[in-house]
């Protein structure tokens, strides 16, 4: 299996899976959810990746954020092998995982607590971030009083607010309106371009996918594994008359044939064998 | 999605089902009302068995005697003694045992090591370490504090490290991918989010400490509740005992009322019933 | 352990031997003093030859057996001087005394010579107990009183391990206890001992039975009254039987007994008789009764034949 | 998402954080050799102490003693008596513990008719309910488990009634809604749920039940490792107190243990560390 | 206000939400998460709800399922005021609240247990449904060995199979990749319209809603309110070629244009007043 570079393949990749395999025990079997996994990250890159579900996304997020420690193989960030967390890498998880008995900004402020940052900045900060995400009224409030789309943008502020050079982000946007959606999208974006950051992104939105990114990993099931890797070469700032555009179109419907026919597991069309795809 | 703070009228609880919801919605003072009812009717049934001929003193005795050993200051004197003993002890107990209880659940090695102690002198009565906590530690207030010390710690460690033990791995996840490092993460996660099964360990913890008293107070003790009872016990003077086991009675189940209130502070923050 | 002696005699003559046997709880602490006669009892064979069929539980101390006296859980049982104001008071009545108590010691730490030495030290007590009872008639002969001293009120076991660890100065206490002590402190210094105040008081123990097993149920009280005298005479007649005896029951270590009844003075039947008829009995009881006025258990002194049926115990000389 | 049951090798550790991640992975032995390590280095202390001059008798002694015992079958017997009573007593209160528990966390009236008596009676010491028991049960097996059923009682109820009451609400309405009433929710998502709180309280029980042993036991036992103990004071056979303490102090392990493996089992659903 | 009455106006409504006022203590504040809504719901009609992150989406569905009492004004089921929950309204709820002690199987054979329904016929009526969700290879996972995407579809076939007549599904579909979810959003249509069921179905994926519905609901925040309804005349079974129709185009701009310019908070172009849309 070779490895899905990144598209500058010249400089060291910020991010690189390598072979990993991670294996749990369910009941008596072993299930695969991730299988001899391959993939490079380059820095300043926006990847996005879709799969269906149970494919392994999340399981491959945790390793790389230090979570999970692979059964085979090993991930490396700036070269180093992970051995756990570290604040540069900041994780959206998809279960949100607020702390319950914090309130939105002092949530927000975790992070920055633990960085030491002095109180007047951190709440400033803090109330930066709670704005962005649109939950000023509500910075006082528990995570119980909050709807699903509140906690979740609640997740994402807290992840914002230490500024990780890595983001790891596991389908961040999926509790939110079409409306706090794009608005997000767009700082989102808008932060990356501004700031050096690597971003991996994980939807089940092929459009949202495709707008983001640098480039799309396509995951498959049963093993988990990389199907397919589709690369987005559009300039940004991406605005909603790219979303309009035939281009944009043209990949997503590249990505969603990508996904939604993996069913037969042979390779997609365009590609000659399952997980690797030349950049 | 749970509602625990919702504004709903009181009133329109609705059939059956509505009960669990409308727990937090009841006027206030119910409760308190039942409380009173119930505390009554306990003493009805002891003033009944009283006066069906047990040997027990009947209410009347022991409020007199109650009255008499207020009277000349003696009761003042055993209470505010016995309060400070089972308040250092207590205080204490806990104190060590939160930590302790952390660094059990956390660390294999510190469990593995520390379990098989506590375990076994939470079996072993309190009585039966007087001796060796005099032979280290005195006769003077060090060992009864001691003795309380560890009737409070061994119900508190125990319910710590299950806390501890039980605390969500994704909350610690998210502590962790945040940059916190152990330390932090012990008192900013696994502390707060182990309150309920903290203050379980302080409840229990306070009633052991409440019945070492009598234990403690064996060891050359001049006064305080705990030496009034075994003086009066030598006696025969049941209304005596009965002041002590009431007033005993009394200040734990304050002291509870408190740390309820501080649970109720500390842990608004859950979705519960 | 148990009630060896009831069982052999139920299968025996549990109704069908013709003769009426009757059925008698009796409970008992398990030193030489509480346990050598049930131990001669059951050896002897006496419930069976008196008629009885006894079950005998053991107790930690004088005041449960009282209180269970008073639900009728026991017929009988046994009491050490320190429990001797509860018949007092009316709640049992003593039905035979039993041996006198010469195991108590004022002692203290080694240097300490005198009682008048003891004056600001701290003592240990265990309140209204004969440890108690030695040092506050010891005081007494020395011209002082408890205020003297700092006086310190510890349960017995306590007390071993603050003497041995030298936290007090001196202790009313009593052997075997100061036995264990002395492993540990070997010239500790006696500085009073039961004899010093023979003349005044005695520390009888005592055989006593509920209220209404006297008042109901006088069969049965003679033939146990019948059973304690063959005992004694036994007793008297085999000390070092009686010490293996009640190792036996006891099952524990016949030199621990010999050590407990070398501070026992064992009276014999016919030495009770006459104490019980010359009212030396009844002296020794007012003595006692004095002691508990002054420490408050009683109120007021009590005539002794109120609660010593010795006219029973004496009826059994025939 | 917490991933507990991985089958990571356990030698991948990694650095420092990975200790918090890697506890399920070492290997099976460990905990057990430092359990034992911990023994040793208790009974090791306990001889130096010894040794050193104090009261205390000497391990080699109370092997001795141990084993004469044992030889003559006197400890066989105290333990099945004792061990009769501690069960029946602990079984009895926590069966009644766990029911009164949820019905005190689930009907307001409940707890607040109940509650005031528990605290109440949690802070009494079990000698003083000797003679009451004595009085209302007289001085057969019954006021002896009677003691131990209540310490167990007392101990679990507590920590029951708080497991209900932290119950996640999100959980009882996903009952509600799927047309579960009370009873059922009480039997298949209060009791689950609340079970890591049961057993703590279940495990301070145990150690209460064994604690009350030798109180228990003053009531007119005629054997059983409390009745030896106190009969051995009398003669200050330090050496048959050890014992006593000792396989108090054993048997209340196992029983732990058999009580954390029931643990295991019952909470293996959970996300947890 | 007038009522937002369902399509069939004649027959009496199935659902009919009147006046429903729902406040929450916030801190010292009240705060509005629904502010009078009424709202009719016909036997057998497929209604679906947009709107953005906190309009009191869940909450009104709360208040249906009989799990929140309003602060003003009632809800009727049948005709009959709502006092607590019953299974023959079936709840899917935003965040999933499996048993976490229970297996996948074991999750949803709960409400069949309730129902007492026989041992044999319970296992292959959650069989049947775990099968529908494609969990059928994690039939005895305990739910923390499951993807987020896989815990949603537990919960789904949990509210399933107790064959509730009226189904109330918080964004069901919200942690789905593409594929599956057409899969579902297909299976769902079909066994709605084969038996006669009544949906009240939230989501923040325009398209979806389009595509499901007889009506959608368009809620707006603060204070939580209906703020427009747009009916979808349109025949079932829709097909992938509806998705694709110039009238499903048309009815998904309009939605979207409802949800996606509330900001001024005026009435939609093509009503006159707030949360008044005659059907
Ligand atoms: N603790 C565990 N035990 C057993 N299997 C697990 C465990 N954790 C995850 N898995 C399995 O690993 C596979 C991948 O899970 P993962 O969460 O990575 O999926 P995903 O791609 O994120 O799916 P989704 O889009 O639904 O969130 C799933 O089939 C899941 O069942
Ligand atoms: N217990 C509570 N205390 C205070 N406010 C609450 C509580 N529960 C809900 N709310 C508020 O009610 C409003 C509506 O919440 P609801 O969950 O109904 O939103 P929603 O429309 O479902 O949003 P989403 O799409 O994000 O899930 C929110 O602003 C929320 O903060
Ligand atoms: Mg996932
Ligand atoms: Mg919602």
């Amino acid at each position: 299996m070779t490895t899905n570079t990144a598209p500058g393949a010249g400089q060291p990749a910020k991010i690189s899976v390598q072979e990993v395999t991670k294996t749990f025990a369910l009941g008596r079997e072993t299930f695969t959810a991730l299988d001899r996994v391959s993939l490079d990250i380059a820095d300043n890159e926006f990847v996005t990746v879709v799969g269906p579900s149970g494919c392994g996304k999340s399981t491959l997020m945790n390793v790389l954020a230090g979570l999970e420690t692979p059964t085979e193989g090993r991930a490396l960030v700036d070269g180093a092998p992970v051995s756990g967390p570290g604040p540069e890498r900041g994780v959206i998880f998809q279960q949100y995982a607020l702390f319950p008995w914090l309130t939105v900004r002092k949530n927000v402020e975790f992070g920055l607590k633990t960085a030491r940052v002095p109180r007047a900045e951190r709440r400033e900060r803090a109330e930066h971030f709670i704005r962005m995400v649109g939950l000023e009224q509500f910075a006082d409030a528990l995570p119980k009083m909050l709807s699903g789309g509140m906690r979740q943008r609640c997740a994402i502020a807290r992840a914002y607010a230490v500024n990780p050079s890595i983001l790891l982000m596991d389908e961040p946007f999926g509790a939110l309106d079409a409306l706090t959606r794009v608005k997000l999208q767009e700082q989102l974006l808008d932060t990356w371009s501004k700031e050096q950051r690597t971003v991996m992104f994980i939807t089940h939105d092929v459009d949202e996918a495709v707008f983001l990114a640098n480039r799309v990993i396509v995951m498959a099931a049963r093993p988990g594994r990389i199907y397919d890797v589709i690369d987005v070469d559009l300039p940004y700032p991406r605005s909603e008359e790219f979303r309009l555009s035939p281009q944009f179109a043209a990949l997503r419907n590249r990505v969603w044939h990508s996904v939604y026919h993996q069913d037969g597991r042979t390779a997609p069309a365009t590609s000659p064998a399952p997980s690797v795809t030349p950049a | 999605m749970a509602v625990v703070t919702d504004t709903a009228a009181p009133t329109d609880t609705g059939g059956r089902n509505g009960s669990p919801q409308s727990r937090r919605g009841r006027p206030r003072g119910l409760p308190l009302l039942l409380n009173a009812v119930s505390v009554l009717l306990g003493i009805a049934i002891w003033w009944i068995l009283a006066a069906s001929g047990l040997t027990i003193p009947s209410p009347v005795a022991v409020v007199q005697r109650a009255k008499d050993l207020l009277a000349d200051g003696t009761l003042e004197q055993d209470i505010l003694v016995s309060l400070g003993r089972v308040l250092a002890g207590f205080v204490l107990g806990t104190a060590v045992a939160i930590p302790v209880g952390f660094l059990m659940g956390w660390y294999g090695a510190v469990r593995s090591l520390v379990e098989p102690w506590v375990q076994f002198f939470r079996t072993i009565p309190p009585l039966a370490i007087i001796p060796l906590a005099i032979v280290l530690m005195g006769i003077d207030e060090t060992p009864k504090i001691f003795v309380i010390f560890l009737a409070a710690f061994l119900s508190c460690v125990i319910s710590t490290f299950q806390g501890v033990v039980n605390v969500d791995r994704t909350l610690i996840n998210a502590a962790r991918v945040l940059g916190t490092r152990d330390l932090g993460i012990f008192a900013r996660v696994v502390v707060p989010a182990s309150t309920p099964f903290i203050l379980v360990g302080m409840r229990v913890g306070l009633g052991s400490s409440w019945a070492t008293l009598v234990a403690a107070e064996l060891i050359a003790a001049q006064q305080g509740l705990g030496y009034r009872m075994q003086n009066a016990q030598l006696y025969y003077d049941l209304p005596t005992i009965f002041v002590g086991l009431i007033s005993i009675g009394i200040l734990g189940l304050l002291m509870d009322r408190v740390l309820l209130l501080a649970e109720r502070r500390l842990t608004r923050w859950q979705e519960r019933r | 352990l148990l009630s060896a002696c009831g069982k052999d005699d139920s299968s025996s003559s549990g109704g069908s031997g013709g003769g009426k046997t009757e059925d008698v709880k009796f409970g008992y602490i398990g030193d030489y003093n509480g346990t050598s006669l049930l131990a001669i009892a059951d050896d002897q064979k006496l419930w069976a030859k008196h008629g009885l069929n006894a079950t005998t539980r053991v107790f930690t101390n004088g005041p449960l057996q009282i209180q269970a006296l008073g639900t009728g859980d026991l017929d009988f049982g046994y009491i050490g001087p320190g429990a001797m104001w509860l018949p007092a008071s009316g709640q049992a009545k003593v039905v035979a005394i039993n041996t006198l108590g010469n195991a108590d010691r004022v002692i203290a730490q080694p240097g300490i010579t005198s009682i008048e030495q003891l004056k600001g030290k701290s003592v240990a007590v265990p309140e209204g107990t004969s440890g108690d009872m030695i040092l506050t008639l010891a005081l007494k002969k020395a011209g002082l009183t408890k205020q003297d001293l700092k006086v310190v009120p510890m349960d017995a076991s306590v007390i071993v391990s603050s003497f041995s660890s030298k936290k007090i100065d001196g202790a009313g206490f009593w052997y075997p206890a100061i036995a264990t002590i002395k492993k540990q402190v070997p010239d500790l210094v006696e500085l009073a001992k039961n004899d010093d105040f023979s003349s005044e008081v005695s520390f009888p123990t005592a055989f006593v039975a509920g209220n209404k097993v006297v008042a109901e149920q006088q069969s049965k009280t003679q033939k146990t009254i019948a059973v304690l005298r063959d005992a004694m005479q036994f007793r008297t007649e085999n000390m070092d039987k009686s010490i293996e005896l009640t190792a036996k029951m006891l099952k524990i270590p016949a030199e621990q007994v010999k050590a407990d009844a070398a501070n026992v003075k064992v009276l014999s039947v016919q030495e009770l008789d006459t104490m019980t008829k010359d009212g030396t009995i009844n002296k020794w009881l007012t003595g006692m009764g004095d002691y508990f006025v002054g420490a408050g258990k009683l109120k007021s002194q009590v005539d002794p034949s109120t609660y010593y049926t010795g006219d029973l115990f004496t009826a059994g000389a025939k």
